[in-house]
């Protein structure tokens, strides 16, 4: 066991650093405050450049599959017909049991129509909810047939749906302000 | 300091050892090439010349290309700082299919790195390294069938009873899917949990229906 | 090691006793992932062990034959998911080394910030599990409360938690902003205060010395031989750490720090402690490392021009060039090796993961000791089972 | 306990054996009453204690303020439970193993006194008849971990044997020194003796470190902080009770804290003066001349019962249930601060620093009974 001299060492070392810890775990019960967030009650407001919830500004969209190659999972399947520059959407949706949110499917596009927004809430209750459709609408609109039969003077079509221009932050803000509204109605 | 790859090469030529080859590629990762009968001789005089002094085998790894089959090592020193890029190359026959099993002696008397890093490439590429002490798989269960590294390595349909990715196809030529998965007959009562392949050479691929589940699961 | 000498069974015991076969895994609070070790037991002592390793393997090398150069970057962050951002330096690297890529200043001295922050955070993980192992709990939220002020620092420029994808073959994706910086330099001094309360909960703890001091000593020799690197090599007295002495990003060479050894201060050199301890110390270097390069942060460009290129078509490698890039990992050296025959995807592609060859000792330095030594020994190896099995 | 036989005679009309089994009825199932109640705080003061020690919240969901129903609402999610039984196990070993168990350490509160009157029996071997009884619990923890046909749980119940059988020694010689102060083994005289010479740690210098090591090795006793080997999360999965689940398991957690309350009950009683405040300070706890009882039992007029005798009486189970609190804070307050020790480290402590100690105090308190010194006033 070594000298007595160690045997009265290991004593007053061990009891010595056990209060010295003891100490710093007293001080964290009375002084230090607690860092944890009481979830759904309380939310941590995320940063704009988070990578959560994809949404697509529908009517800039071109329908040139730049970000369907680029994605390394193939989780985004489009389908839409040509009619010269009019499009007639069937079906832009993500997969998201597949989806990694690497966000390497953003910098290609080409007219920057796809973003990802902070919503990181992606419970679903059934996996055939995962596959998420992005579409606003599907098929020909209105002015897109008056256009196609050419009766109105082909002017350009006023981007409805998303708002406007303004910054990327406040358009985001907007289509995802009014999917959440149309996600509480149904 | 360290010596580049050139004067080291000099060096292993000058050392007499037969089957030391040429240096290749030299502006990006100078590679010596070497006979596999000279593998374990160059590897003991990297290790124990005072002056290479490579104390450490970083990295072994096989690459399956059409005509051959390469096996390539990285060495570094940390005396000397510097590191070396050695390549094996066995043939490819034109008739090697998933039976065939290139032969490298193994350098794991030499540096116990390679023990793990050659059943690792034997596992995944099939590379048959002779005298090693323990050549068993590394990654996948004991009693997978092929090698799945290898170009013309074919997904099993199922493993175990579970059925795995529908398409047997490799990832990118897939072009339309069945629609039912396929079901695994149940496992004949008696057959033994789980037999490891008799020899090093795996029993070609006979109907994919391999024995059950991983040992230890049990 | 007298403790042990005394337990060891003597062959005349008429006493018929049988050796135990345990399973330590996949599924054990303490194997750090899903690890499997077959420990034959002589009562409380291990006499013999066998690791199997695999249980989470994803054929990672296989789809990056499959996959271009630019999209196998998320799957490094999946290899060792505690140090990701490390992960994407050494594949950018490779890509950028394979391509011969030039990386702007700014974004240079970006991936160093960005990747010692990420050490400080996996060396968190390592000290609070390391508590856990040994049967100290608190430590470990106090190691996650500084850890999640380092998630937070890397979410803003990158825009993820933990999987960061944010040092891209080029370049890094986002620049970073003034306060972002400000923010960082204030974890730093914040960090001080908190790294020396750690020191008296665990470090200096007398329990926590006795029970790991004197416990799996790794000689030089064998830690060489098993390739092992990193925190590991560096408890076991070698002096080596590639960010000193094979730079591979330059602004590591204008930032001055030094590179902590174990010294056998509570026992054999190269023991649990001394590991421990280095990767303690590590984790001020690296504060010092991530202060002297906010200073230095130059301006300009973060992505070259070839690179948002690249976005929109896969560049591609030369015929037949091969390179292999070695990176500091705070688990060791984690290299890639990637072979490209002119092709948009590399035909072969090898990660040789620093946990992987760590874990190789494992064998070597469980039998002879006690259960709770064994989970001491994994603890201080400090593997990740993501990077072992790829 | 004789007070509450007369109740019952006078009241019920009832003979003298029937009245005292209604009476030992009611005491016992009040007792349990207040173990469980006493478990189910204690629970949730740990989870809260642990919580804010790691800057975190602890329960706050359940039940409003603070999360107070988190425990009685696992206490219930454990009786519905499935109770299961492994394959291979000893059914029978399997399903008596908790129920020993938590027998063992509930029989240690007959002798525990709440304040003079309040105890369920004053046997005359009070110390002996405590520490003896622990050692029952560790039949049952060797039942179920060698029962439940698994490795991890023998592990834990081997070392269960090992280390609380050899932590008896030390925490039953560090006993002595206040029983040889005393003179007598029943608990009620150690607090009446502590009325009159004030607290017994302060009797001479030994006591402090006889009551030090009764502490460390009563928290091997009941496999708390430093000692929890049995139960070895990071190494042993859970050790004994790893098969265990529903009711049987909540047994076993039951146990652990009411042998937390055991154990710090003893210290209170024989260290730190039971239910008397230091210097007799408006005589806690002892009974009054005329009492609740007497007016009950007939023998006095309600007019006669003195009502501050009977308060203070009260107050003693109140004084004495803080100052075992006290000690149960500080055990919880280690377990969140220490780390574990290895098998072999404790039976070093055990055998070569508290078993020598403890002798040492135990030689010492003798010198110094013999001499008559003392700290404070002996007479």
């Amino acid at each position: 066991m070594g000298s007595v001299r160690d045997y009265f060492a290991s004593i007053g070392n061990g009891l010595g650093s056990a209060v010295k810890g003891m100490g710093v775990t007293l001080r964290h019960l009375t002084q230090e405050d607690t860092i944890t967030l009481l979830y759904p009650h309380e939310r941590r407001e995320m940063p704009p450049t988070y990578r959560g919830l994809h949404i697509l500004e529908q009517d800039k969209c071109i329908d040139c599959g730049l970000c369907a190659k680029a994605c390394p999972v193939d989780c985004i399947e489009i389908e839409a017909e040509h009619h010269g520059r009019v499009l007639e959407w069937a079906k832009f949706t993500i997969d998201y049991k597949k989806c990694i949110f690497c966000e390497l499917c953003i910098p290609p596009c080409p007219v920057k129509c796809i973003h990802m927004t902070s919503e990181y809430e992606l419970a679903t209750d059934s996996p055939d909810t995962m596959a998420e459709d992005l579409l606003t609408w599907t098929g020909l609109r209105r002015e897109d047939q008056e256009k196609l039969e050419g009766k109105a003077k082909p002017k350009p079509a006023a981007p409805a749906a998303s708002g406007g221009g303004g910054d990327l932050q406040s358009r985001v803000a907007a289509m995802l302000a009014k999917k959440k509204a149309e996600k509480g109605e149904d | 300091m360290g010596m580049n790859e050139r004067e080291i090469h000099a060096l292993l030529t000058a050392s007499g050892i037969d089957g030391v080859g040429g240096l290749e590629q030299p502006d990006l990762d100078p590679t010596v090439v070497l006979q596999p009968s000279a593998l374990v001789e160059v590897m003991t005089l990297l290790r124990d010349d005072e002056r290479l002094a490579m104390e450490m085998l970083h990295c072994v790894t096989a690459v399956d290309r059409e005509d051959r089959v390469d096996v390539v090592y990285h060495v570094c020193s940390f005396a000397r700082h510097h590191a070396l890029t050695l390549r094996t190359s066995v043939a490819k026959p034109d008739d090697a299919d998933e039976s065939w099993h290139p032969e490298v002696p193994s350098v794991a008397s030499v540096y116990a790195a390679a023990d793990w890093h050659e059943r690792e490439q034997w596992d995944l590429l099939g590379v048959h390294f002779t005298g090693h002490p323990d050549l068993r798989r590394l990654l996948l269960p004991p009693e997978w069938i092929g090698h799945p590294l290898r170009k013309d390595y074919v997904y099993p349909s199922e493993h175990g009873g579970i059925p795995l990715e529908l398409d047997a196809v490799p990832i990118y030529e897939r072009d339309e899917r069945e629609d039912t998965p396929p079901v695994a007959e149940p496992r004949p009562a008696g057959t033994p949990l789980n037999q490891p392949p008799s020899a090093p050479s795996a029993r070609p691929h006979a109907g994919g229906k391999a024995p059950a589940k991983k040992e230890g699961e049990g | 090691m007298e403790a042990l000498e005394m337990y060891t069974t003597d062959e005349r015991s008429d006493v018929y006793t049988e050796e135990l076969k345990l399973n330590l895994g996949p599924q054990h609070p303490s194997t750090h992932g899903v690890l499997r070790v077959e420990l034959k037991m002589d009562g409380e002592i291990i006499t013999d062990s066998r690791c199997d390793i695999g249980y989470l393997h994803r054929c990672a090398e296989k789809i990056g034959e499959n996959v271009t150069y630019l999209q196998f970057t998320p799957y490094t962050d999946r290899m060792d998911y505690l140090a990701s951002m490390n992960n994407n330096l050494a594949w950018s690297l490779t890509v950028e080394k394979l391509m011969g890529l030039e990386v702007p200043e700014r974004a240079q001295w970006l991936r160093m910030i960005c990747s010692e922050l990420n050490r400080i955070a996996s060396h968190l993980i390592a000290f609070g599990t390391y508590g856990i192992d040994i049967g100290a709990n608190t430590p470990f939220f106090y190691a996650f409360r500084e850890r999640e002020s380092i998630m937070q620092l890397l979410e803003r420029p990158s825009g993820a938690r933990m999987l960061y994808n944010y040092i891209q073959p080029g370049g890094v994706r986002r620049d970073v902003d003034d306060n972002w910086i400000g923010d960082v330099l204030a974890f730093c001094d914040e960090f001080e205060k908190r790294w020396a309360e750690y020191n008296t909960l665990l470090s200096n703890n007398y329990i926590f010395i006795k029970r790991t001091a004197n416990i799996g000593i790794l000689t030089q020799s064998m830690a060489l031989d098993y390739g092992c690197t990193g925190p590991v090599l560096r408890g076991s007295g070698v002096r080596w750490d590639l960010r000193r002495d094979v730079p591979y990003l330059e602004p590591y060479d204008e930032v001055d720090f030094d590179v902590p050894v174990g010294e056998g201060t509570h026992g054999a050199l190269g023991d649990c402690w001394d590991r421990y301890w280095v990767r303690m110390r590590e984790m001020m270097e690296s504060i010092r490392i991530i202060r002297q390069g906010c200073a230095k942060l130059p301006g300009g460009e973060v992505m070259t021009k070839k690179q948002t290129s690249m976005y929109k078509s896969p560049m591609k490698a030369a015929e037949g060039a091969h390179a292999y890039m070695r990176c500091e990992n705070p688990r060791g050296e984690l290299a890639f090796y990637a072979v490209s025959e002119g092709g948009t995807s590399p035909i072969r592609l090898r990660a040789r993961a620093p946990s992987f060859c760590n874990l190789a000792v494992l064998d070597q330095l469980l039998p002879g000791t006690m259960l709770g030594d064994g989970v001491a020994i994994i603890g201080s190896l400090d593997i990740v089972l993501g990077e072992v099995d790829r | 306990m004789q007070g509450l036989i007369d109740v019952f005679a006078n009241l019920l009309g009832t003979g003298p054996t029937l009245s005292m089994v209604l009476a030992y009825f009611v005491c016992i199932h009040s007792l349990i009453g207040f173990i469980t109640i006493y478990a189910m705080f204690a629970i949730w003061m740990e989870r809260k204690v642990a919580a804010h020690i790691q800057v975190r919240l602890g329960p706050m969901e359940t039940g409003g303020w603070h999360g107070w129903a988190q425990s009685p609402a696992d206490a219930l999610k454990l009786l519905f439970k499935e109770d299961l039984i492994p394959a291979g196990a000893n059914k029978f070993l399997f399903w008596i193993a908790p129920a020993l168990v938590f027998c063992g350490v509930f029989t240690g509160f007959i002798v525990v006194p709440f304040a003079e009157g309040i105890q369920i029996v004053d046997l005359e071997l009070g110390v002996f008849f405590i520490v003896a009884i622990a050692s029952v619990e560790v039949i049952g923890v060797i039942m179920a971990g060698w029962s439940s046909n698994s490795k991890y749980s023998l592990f834990g119940a081997v070392r269960e044997a090992a280390q609380v059988v050899s932590y008896e020694l030390p925490s039953a010689t560090a006993l002595l020194p206040p029983v040889l102060i005393v003179g007598s083994l029943t608990l009620g005289d150690f607090n009446t003796f502590q009325a009159e010479h004030g607290w017994l740690i302060l009797h001479n210098p030994f006591m402090p470190i006889a009551a030090l090591i009764f502490f460390i090795s009563s928290l091997a006793g009941c496999k708390r902080a430093p000692f929890d080997l049995p139960e070895a999360e990071s190494e042993l999965v859970s050790g004994f009770h790893t098969e265990y689940s529903g009711m049987r398991f909540s047994f076993f957690g039951l146990e652990e804290f009411v042998s937390m309350f055991l154990v710090s009950a003893v210290t209170a009683t024989l260290f730190f003066g039971g239910y008397t405040l230091p210097f007799d300070l408006l005589s806690i706890g002892a009974a009054p001349d005329v009492s609740l009882f007497d007016w009950l039992s007939g023998h006095a007029e309600l007019g006669q019962v003195d009502i501050l005798g009977s308060l203070t009486h009260l107050a003693g189970p109140a004084v004495f249930i803080v100052k075992v609190f006290v000690f149960i804070f500080i055990q919880m307050w280690l377990r969140w601060t220490l780390p574990r020790l290895r098998v072999d480290q404790v039976m070093v402590l055990g055998y070569k620093f508290l078993l020598p100690w403890a002798l040492f105090t135990v030689v010492g308190t003798a010198l110094f009974e013999g001499l008559g010194w003392g700290w404070c006033s002996h007479s």
